[in-house]
């Protein structure tokens, strides 16, 4: 066994384990950090690929963005420390029986379609994503990279709509 | 003048009398009515007579037979190539008696009603119906069609309807009306099977023709053609003498009778005496050539005849209301017509059953007629139908007790009335066909003159009724036809009817023989005295004897419980074990089934409710499912 | 003659009928609506006969055919023949007659004369299309109509009624819909589908198609015709609806049906009509004689005339299914027959409704007395019901009666004895109920203050009484002039009968 | 790196896939019904990226697939967040079964 | 190339300036009437939709990633007068809200997302286009802020829409996987039927299916329309379901042929569901809203089955039904949109005795629901018509049965709205509400849409040229 696939399936052990715990844990802070160390591993699977860009921004939209924002929100909806409520016993059994039927299925149906690699270097570079990334014409990404920034303006303005606290009382008083 | 010119009119003026009164007659002939209805139906009788006249002297004949004139014919309604409903007009002998005696009688029972009926609230109305109705027997008689005969038919039924009824309010007259029309309902139903088979094989409506073809060419198939093993014109003439019987009240279809007295009088007499009820008795001669073609069909007509007869004699002895004895009188005079035909074969002598059946029919029509008219005057005089509440109303009523005298002598078959020369010739037919019929007729016309010398002494002999009315008979309008009747009654016998009427339309010699009468008159006579014996003088003779038959008579005077029987069979079997379960079944079943489809969708839409459970993550577990599912069918199962 | 004016007539005034405004003036404006559209009938029955006596033999006469919808090659076609045109006369007849009759109409008056000219602009419409998706079209405009008469005006539980005659009713185009989809998907007119009733006729259409989707037709505008066991709307339809609408409902809504099993389902498919025609006549059986029985047992006058259409209407589906040229003739026949001798007798329940306020037979009695009108209609009708020569009734049934016997076969033969055997227990029922409510003695003491029939309501009952009366006492006409048309219809069956 | 088969990876991203599922369909806290479809997305994005290195190495499609999944992540996890932050303050809960007032 | 992006793009930057237009005006912080606004966007969406008309080219943009041809342009603009339609009729609820702007804002976005989705050629732009028309929707639902319902309507609809896009993107990535294009016209090519393959179809179908709400992906859908604004409500039943349809029109037809037979009877399985289920939810309803949601899962079902037809008649139904079902559903909604903006009541108990009230609102209610649930001479009929004859033109006539059965099971529960408003009596009606000229306007073009688009054949058979 090689290094590389030393690393990967610790990584891989690691990136399940922790997602496993981020979403059985009771306490939401430590499923919240939990869920912070299993994108941490996909960062590092990342690595792992030789895809380091999209390491780096999955380690700064994720950890840096998104797990934050988490943590942010519960420390406003409630106590780090209580314990959560636990799904009904019909609905664990029902969940872990269909996960397990799907993974089996799905898992099934890819391994059986025996993807085969292609022996080609995988050359990616930074440039070449930014500029395809603002390419009009053929292979160019413009298009949704617009699509996509009025997405998230869209998604600012309905945020800042709805979270912002409303003071009717002020208004009329 | 040619037929056509004219024919027509004779059923044309009273129907025209009926649209005019029926639709005008409330608000602008309320007194004249009887006038108008009288006036044409007068119009039509001339007509008829004088047809009647040129019919049998000037042109009827060709050689030595009666012809069929066509005189009218026009397609109705056709159905296919050769089936089709004509209306039309024929003259033969018996249709050209029947326009006779049809006009001349309603004639009579419109100048009656003048007086009988005045001030009648609903007088227009009555005429009205009275001119619907002879209209619908005129159209009967000269029917050219089969199908316009059952056409005509069912008009008469329901004008009898309409007749019966007249007195609306009374409980009693709307039920009989009623059953009236639909114990003739259920016979028409036979004679419309019967014409739909004769004309399935004859493939004709025209009874000319349909009975050359059934002669000739079909005969062969008809009569293969069978059915539980009877015969195909066996079956379809039954069927249409079902209709028949049902018309002319033959046992066991006769309990409309009786009933149908609940409408005024001079209705009866017209309707329920002569014209109508002895429809089915023409019918049959009507069709008699095919009835000869097939001895069963005649057997069943001969056993119904006399049964009827018989029974219908019977019965008339018990009954106390007056007009009720007339029917069954009625009943019992056109159970030896049918018999008669039914005894009868086709052509020269062995015809005499049919002449004598026809000629029974003729004179028939006058004595009842005057018998119901006479009855009428009484009612009219007493207000009351039973003989409990009459008796000695010969002082009073003197015109009226020496008609309904020589009535009762005519229908008695006492020589030289009239029912004497018809009853006479019927009763040598059977006794040269069937003695047994023979017998059963002789006693029968015994019992005849038994009952109705009972009903006669029990109305003007017997106890002495005060009565404190202050009208006598009546106007001359009813006197007038009493008097004309009785004058026919008397005389109507002389004719030489087999001369004009007979099987084969050739003519028929008189078979009066002094000496076969005898046995009838005694009869008749040993009837008179007996019933003058107990019923001339007030006395508990009647209820002494009664008494000692016990049963037979309670059986006798209750109509052999045969109204009971169709009580039974329609309330308790038809409307309780077939009408209600279909209703039943129709309300819960049927329509059950179709409001459970609407149920049970919202017995499913609730049961799955639970889907919609609000739980989001229940939702994304069935969407999940959903996918699982879709994908194991189109991976594994339906490729 | 521009056939479609008899479209455009009731839409106009239906239409006028929302611009104006009160009772006198809706009225008045429906009155001359549908008066108008008689006399244009008129025209039309007499443009007909002229164009058959100038020799014009087409199968169909002032034929329109504008393109629809051009991809799906669907077409607004209509002609006549003799059949529609009975049909369109019947219409129109109904239709003044129920303007007539709901004169004094009270409540939202705009809107029932509204409906009940947009609903007959439906049954026109149907009567006269000759493209399956037009007809299918008017078809369908005729239903939500009655729901809304019904549930609105009705009375009793009329909106239970209601939402069954739309369901069953609507269920029963579902079902025609598919029918209709199947003929059109197998039919081919130069590489397109077509749904132009003349083009399939001229087709043929391969039998296993018959075979399947002659029973979706069939038994879809058999449930507007009141088939067994599919008829549980008529009672409550019929008892629930407000005067006008009963009478429409029974003399034309159930013949739109008629007239589709006919024109569609045996027309286009004959060698399924063959097929089938078994059960439908043991089905036409049941509906008459059960009909009947069941008929007998009701108390309600509305109930009554509402199950004995169930079984008159029976007498239609026998005639259709018996696949004879008179048994068919008889069909038609019995349509229009039925058509306004139910239209009659629901005016003068109807009428008698509006003033005893009951429709139980035994709350009634001697009506005769206050209303001799009424009455007499009531009488008229209902010997019209039990088939008495002189009337309509008697002339269809018989010719029913006459076709059915052709088939000499046993099966038939009972068929046809069963049927016949219902001319009694019609007597029957229609008796008691003359006899209870009509006559005899009086029952309410109240109803000796009643009135009689006005001007508008004679004038209806009168009008109606004509049509049945001509039928009965010259039925030729009727027969000639349906007779073409029926005979185009046997042409085609007539290679299968031998 | 390439003695790893390509069967494998998948086998990680698709067990990450049903985790997260898992975790959807049984917490009770919005938060970490959240968290659970984070999860979701990287599975998604191990596989566009391993799609896209080893069977099609030519373009960037899968590349650029991921960076626009994690962008659209990061919009919906705020808008989410927002919602649940609105939530808590009219229903005082974070607890899914508080949100189910609607049904049937 | 500007030129071309001017004219093949117009609709869209149209939409977008009039999006950067308002939130100019908001962070401006003026104090701009709210009236002035809602009138600015109406007459630009407009503009947009007559401009719509003129100037049709087809041609591509941004190398594969925008596809615009004449078909696409009057999808799109059916968008738009859906959009239009539903700004009309929510001027009386927005014109006192306080966050207007922003609620066109992301109303405006969202239809901006199903326009790059219609116009998309590429997976990946398709996802994009689907996410910005689903996530600002989210929000959206969430616009009544103090009711506990909108909240949890936009749970619902956040946690739904991303577990489904998690499904679709791992249904991509497969297809990705097994393909390694991303765009439709490649993929119609390379996309063949092995397993792999049609799981992967299975998850895009099942993403197709929790937008346009098909069985048994449709469970979000009840509750996020009881629980959000009426106008949001409307929105994503008509316009965002209109827009995800023709999408699915096209790539099922152009894109997964090679898995016809399958994509076929998935949709069957589907839609018979779809109707069943949906009829059997509606009949129990009495919230207005959540009726209609059920109601429109149920004609989401009809829709399928005119799909199944594979043919030019197929998708021209598809469009054509849109278009009347644009007209039909918003017709109902405007009306309930006026009476809850000014009464509340959304029950369909409070509806009892409507039509003493309020005639005019309850014909055109009526007319709407007639045309619901097909009934002639509106639209919908014919509409429904079409969609069942193009499904039978595949043959399968059970199909055909099972819905033509389903319309009738549909027709109780629209009857049983006009039994309400028309027959039942109430002691409290509705009082009699005073609509503005702008819902108003709103009612004149959706009725005259659905009496005048049945019967004139034009607008068919301008779709059915386009189809072909």
């Amino acid at each position: 066994m090689t290094a590389s696939q030393v690393i990967f399936y610790i990584l891989s052990a690691f990136i399940l384990g922790t997602a496993v715990l981020s979403v059985t844990t009771a306490k939401i802070f430590r499923s919240a950090i939990w869920l912070l160390f299993s994108l941490i591993g996909v960062a590092g699977l990342y690595f792992w690929l030789e895809v380091e860009f999209i390491a780096a921004v999955q380690i700064v939209v994720y950890v840096g963005g998104i797990v934050v924002l988490i943590i942010f929100s519960i420390f406003l909806t409630q106590q780090s420390g209580k314990e959560m409520l636990k799904a009904s016993m019909l609905r664990n059994i029902a969940s872990i029986l269909s996960v397990l039927f799907g993974f089996a299925l799905t898992y099934n149906l890819i391994y059986n379609n025996n993807f085969q690699a292609k022996d080609k270097p995988f050359d990616w570079t930074v440039n070449k994503i930014g500029t395809q990334m603002l390419e009009t014409g053929e292979n160019g990404y413009a298009l949704p990279f617009e699509v996509v920034s009025i997405l998230l303006l869209a998604a600012m303005v309905g945020c800042i709509v709805i979270a912002i606290k409303s003071k009717p009382e002020e208004k009329n008083g | 003048m040619n037929y056509s010119s004219y024919i027509a009119l004779i059923p044309l003026l009273p129907l025209a009398g009926f649209i005019l009164l029926g639709i005008f007659g409330r608000k602008y002939f309320k007194s004249s009515s009887g006038i108008i209805g009288t006036g044409l139906l007068l119009v039509s009788t001339v007509l008829s007579l004088y047809t009647a006249y040129k019919y049998f002297f000037v042109d009827g004949k060709a050689g030595d037979t009666y012809q069929t004139i066509t005189a009218l014919k026009f397609t109705w309604l056709s159905f296919s190539e050769n089936v089709s409903i004509d209306m039309g007009i024929i003259l033969d002998p018996i249709s050209v008696m029947m326009l006779v005696v049809v006009t001349f009688v309603s004639l009579m029972v419109h100048v009656f009603s003048l007086g009988y009926m005045k001030g009648e609230e609903r007088f227009a109305t009555y005429y009205a119906f009275l001119s619907l109705f002879t209209f619908s027997m005129l159209g009967l008689v000269v029917s050219s069609n089969l199908f316009q005969v059952y056409i005509f038919w069912e008009l008469v039924g329901v004008s009898s309807y309409l007749l019966i009824g007249y007195y609306y309010d009374k409980p009693s007259a709307v039920a009989a009306s009623k059953k009236a029309f639909v114990v003739t309902r259920f016979a028409d139903l036979g004679f419309l099977i019967g014409i739909l088979i004769l004309a399935f094989y004859g493939k004709s409506l025209d009874i000319k023709t349909l009975m050359e073809n059934l002669q000739s060419s079909e005969l062969a198939a008809i009569s293969a053609a069978s059915f539980v093993g009877i015969s195909a014109l066996t079956w379809g003439l039954t069927l249409i003498f079902i209709g028949g019987a049902g018309k002319s009240a033959m046992f066991p279809l006769h309990i409309w009778l009786p009933d149908a007295m609940e409408g005024p009088t001079p209705v009866s007499a017209l309707i329920h005496a002569a014209t109508m009820v002895v429809a089915g008795v023409y019918l049959v001669a009507r069709l008699f050539p095919l009835f000869a073609l097939t001895h069963a069909a005649l057997s069943i007509v001969t056993f119904v005849g006399i049964v009827s007869a018989f029974l219908a004699a019977i019965i008339a002895c018990t009954q106390t209301d007056i007009k009720r004895v007339l029917a069954y009188s009625t009943m019992s005079q056109i159970g030896y017509m049918m018999f008669a035909l039914g005894i009868s074969g086709y052509g020269g002598e062995s015809g005499l059953g049919y002449t004598a059946s026809m000629f029974h029919l003729f004179t028939h029509a006058f004595f009842k007629s005057l018998l119901f008219l006479g009855a009428g005057v009484v009612i009219h005089f007493i207000h009351s139908n039973e003989i409990k509440d009459m008796g000695g109303l010969r002082k009073y009523l003197p015109i009226t007790n020496l008609s309904f005298l020589i009535a009762c002598f005519a229908i008695a078959g006492i020589p030289p009335f009239a029912g004497f020369f018809s009853k006479e010739e019927i009763l040598l037919a059977s006794y040269h066909s069937n003695k047994m019929v023979f017998a059963v007729a002789l006693l029968t016309s015994g019992l005849t003159a038994f009952y109705m010398f009972r009903l006669y002494f029990s109305i003007f002999w017997n106890k002495n009724t005060v009565v404190n009315s202050h009208h006598g008979e009546g106007p001359v309008s009813m006197k007038l036809p009493l008097v004309i009747l009785a004058f026919c009654s008397i005389f109507a016998g002389l004719i030489p009817f087999g001369e004009f009427v007979s099987s084969d339309g050739k003519a028929l010699d008189s078979h009066f023989d002094p000496l076969f009468s005898i046995a009838p008159v005694l009869f008749g006579v040993v009837g008179i005295l007996l019933a003058m014996w107990m019923y001339k003088k007030e006395s508990n003779k009647p209820k002494q004897i009664s008494n000692s038959l016990g049963g037979l008579y309670k059986v006798a005077y209750k109509k052999f419980y045969i109204d009971e029987i169709y009580v039974f069979i329609t309330k308790k079997i038809i409307f309780n074990l077939i009408g209600r379960p279909a209703a039943w079944i129709d309300k819960n079943i049927v329509d059950g089934l179709m409001n459970g489809i609407a149920n049970t969708t919202a017995a499913v839409s609730n049961w799955i409710k639970g889907v919609q459970s609000g739980k989001v993550q229940s939702y994304a577990i069935y969407f999940f499912g959903g996918i699982v599912a879709l994908a194991i069918v189109f991976l594994y199962l339906w490729k | 003659m521009n056939l479609s004016l008899l479209i455009i007539v009731p839409l106009l005034t239906a239409i006028v009928v929302l611009l104006v405004k009160g009772l006198k003036q809706v009225r008045t404006v429906a009155l001359i609506g549908s008066a108008a559209q008689l006399v244009l009938c008129f025209v039309l029955f007499y443009f007909y006969q002229q164009e058959r006596a100038n020799g014009n033999t087409a199968n169909f006469i002032f034929e329109d055919n504008y393109t629809w919808y051009a991809p799906l090659n669907i077409n607004y076609h209509i002609g006549v023949d003799g059949i529609s045109i009975a049909m369109v006369l019947l219409t129109t007849f109904v239709v003044i007659a129920g303007v007539l009759v709901s004169w004094k109409m009270e409540r939202l008056n705009k809107e029932f004369f509204f409906l009940l000219l947009f609903l007959s602009l439906g049954a026109y419409g149907f009567f006269i299309a000759l493209d399956l998706f037009t007809l299918f079209f008017f078809l369908e405009v005729a239903v939500i109509p009655k729901f809304l008469l019904i549930g609105i005006w009705g009375s009793g539980k009329k909106e239970y009624s209601a939402m069954k005659l739309a369901l069953m009713l609507m269920g029963g185009s579902a079902l025609v819909f598919v029918g209709l989809a199947g003929l059109y998907f197998n039919t081919n007119v130069n590489g397109a589908h077509s749904f132009d009733l003349v083009q399939i006729a001229n087709m043929n259409i391969p039998i296993e198609v018959q075979k399947l989707f002659f029973p979706f037709a069939f038994i879809g505008f058999g449930i507007f015709t009141a088939l067994f066991p599919f008829h549980t709307w008529v009672p409550d339809g019929h008892s629930s609806a407000p005067t006008a609408a009963s009478m429409f409902l029974a003399g034309i809504s159930m013949k739109l049906g008629g007239y589709g099993c006919l024109r569609v389902a045996t027309y286009l498919m004959p060698d399924a009509a063959h097929e089938y025609s078994t059960i439908i006549i043991v089905l036409a059986c049941i509906a008459i004689l059960y009909g009947a029985f069941a008929t007998m047992m009701q108390t309600d006058l509305k109930y009554i005339n509402a199950y004995s259409s169930v079984s008159h209407c029976g007498f239609v589906l026998l005639g259709i299914g018996m696949l004879t040229k008179t048994a068919i003739d008889g069909a038609v026949m019995q349509m229009v027959s039925h058509g306004l001798m139910t239209a009659l007798f629901f005016a003068v329940i109807g009428m008698i409704y509006d003033r005893t306020h009951t429709r139980q037979v035994a709350q009634l009695g001697g009506l005769m007395k206050m209303m001799p009108f009424i009455s007499t209609v009531f009488v008229i009708a209902g010997l019209c019901s039990l088939g008495l020569p002189g009337f309509s009734g008697f002339v269809a049934e018989m010719t029913v009666f006459m076709g059915s016997w052709e088939k000499a076969d046993a099966f038939y033969r009972i068929a046809t004895i069963i049927a016949c055997a219902s001319i009694v227990v019609t007597a029957v029922y229609i008796l008691r109920a003359t006899g209870k409510a009509i006559m005899g003695p009086v029952v309410n003491n109240e109803h000796l203050t009643l009135y009689d029939a006005g001007w508008n309501e004679k004038l209806a009952a009168s009008l109606l009484i004509v049509g049945i009366v001509i039928i009965g006492v010259v039925p030729f006409f009727l027969k000639d002039l349906i007779s073409p048309g029926t005979g185009i219809i046997i042409q085609k069956l007539a290679s299968l009968i031998k | 790196m390439a003695d790893i088969p390509i069967s494998h990876i998948l086998f990680v991203s698709t067990a990450l896939f049903f985790i997260g599922m898992y975790g959807l369909f049984t917490r009770r806290n919005m938060i970490t019904v959240l968290m659970s479809i984070e999860i979701i997305l990287n599975s998604v994005n191990i596989n566009f990226v391993v799609f896209n290195k080893y069977l099609y190495p030519d373009r960037l499609d899968g590349i650029f697939f991921t960076i626009f999944i994690i962008t659209i992540a990061a919009a919906e996890a705020a808008v989410a967040i927002a919602i649940i932050i609105n939530l808590y303050r009219s229903h005082r809960s974070i607890d899914v079964e508080s949100a189910e007032e609607m049904k049937y | 190339m500007v030129n071309d992006f001017l004219i093949l793009m117009k609709q869209e930057l149209v939409i977008t300036l009039i999006i950067f237009v308002l939130l100019f005006v908001k962070l401006s912080n003026k104090d701009t009437k709210n009236e002035t606004l809602i009138n600015f966007v109406n007459i630009l969406l407009a503009l947009n939709l007559v401009s719509g008309f003129f100037m049709i080219r087809e041609g591509n943009l941004f190398g594969d990633m925008f596809h615009t041809d004449e078909l696409l342009t009057l999808e799109k603009n059916l968008l738009n007068l859906g959009t239009l339609i539903i700004s009309l009729q929510s001027y009386n609820w927005l014109k006192d809200h306080k966050h207007m702007p922003e609620f066109y804002i992301l109303m405006l976005s969202t239809l901006l997302g199903m326009f790059f989705m219609i116009s998309s050629n590429n997976l990946l732009m398709f996802y994009l286009a689907l996410e910005l028309s689903t996530i600002p929707l989210a929000a959206l639902a969430n616009f009544d802020l103090e009711k506990r319902r909108s909240s949890e309507a936009a749970f619902k609809m956040i946690v739904s829409s991303a577990f489904s896009s998690g499904l679709l993107l791992f249904g991509i990535s497969l297809v990705y996987g097994a393909t390694g294009t991303l765009n439709f016209a490649a993929l119609s090519t390379s996309f063949t039927s092995t397993p792999l393959n049609i799981f992967a179809f299975v998850l895009l179908i099942a993403g197709f299916g929790f937008k346009i709400s098909a069985v048994p992906f449709h469970l979000w859908t009840a509750d996020v329309y009881e629980g959000s604004p009426v106008p949001v409500t409307s929105y994503l039943s008509v316009i965002s379901k209109g827009a995800i349809l023709f999408v699915l029109v096209s790539v099922l037809y152009k894109v997964f042929t090679p898995l016809n037979e399958s994509w076929y009877n998935m949709l069957f399985i589907i839609s018979v569901l779809t109707m069943i289920i949906g009829n059997l939810f509606a009949l129990r309803q009495q919230n207005m809203k959540r009726f209609l949601a059920f109601s429109s899962i149920a004609q989401v079902g009809f829709i399928l089955i005119g799909i199944t037809g594979q043919s030019a008649e197929g998708s021209a139904s598809v469009i054509y039904f849109v278009l009347v079902y644009i007209f039909s559903n918003l017709a109902a909604f405007g009306v309930i949109n006026l009476i809850s903006a000014t009464t509340g009541k959304e029950n369909i108990n409070d509806y009892k005795g409507f039509y003493k009230t309020n005639p005019r609102l309850s014909w055109v209610l009526a007319i709407a629901l007639f045309s619901l649930g097909g009934i002639p001479p509106t639209a919908g009929f014919f509409g429904k018509f079409f969609l069942l004859l193009a499904g039978a033109g595949r043959g399968n006539y059970l199909l055909i049965s099972i819905a033509a059965l389903n319309m009738v099971i549909s027709l109780y529960y629209y009857l049983r709205i006009i039994k309400a408003m028309f027959m039942d009596a109430n002691e409290n009606p509705i009082e009699d509400v005073k609509a503005g000229w702008s819902p108003k306007l709103a009612m004149i073009i959706c009725v005259t849409g659905i009496i005048i688009t049945g019967l004139a054949s034009g607008a068919y058979q301008y779709i059915y040229s386009l189809v072909k």
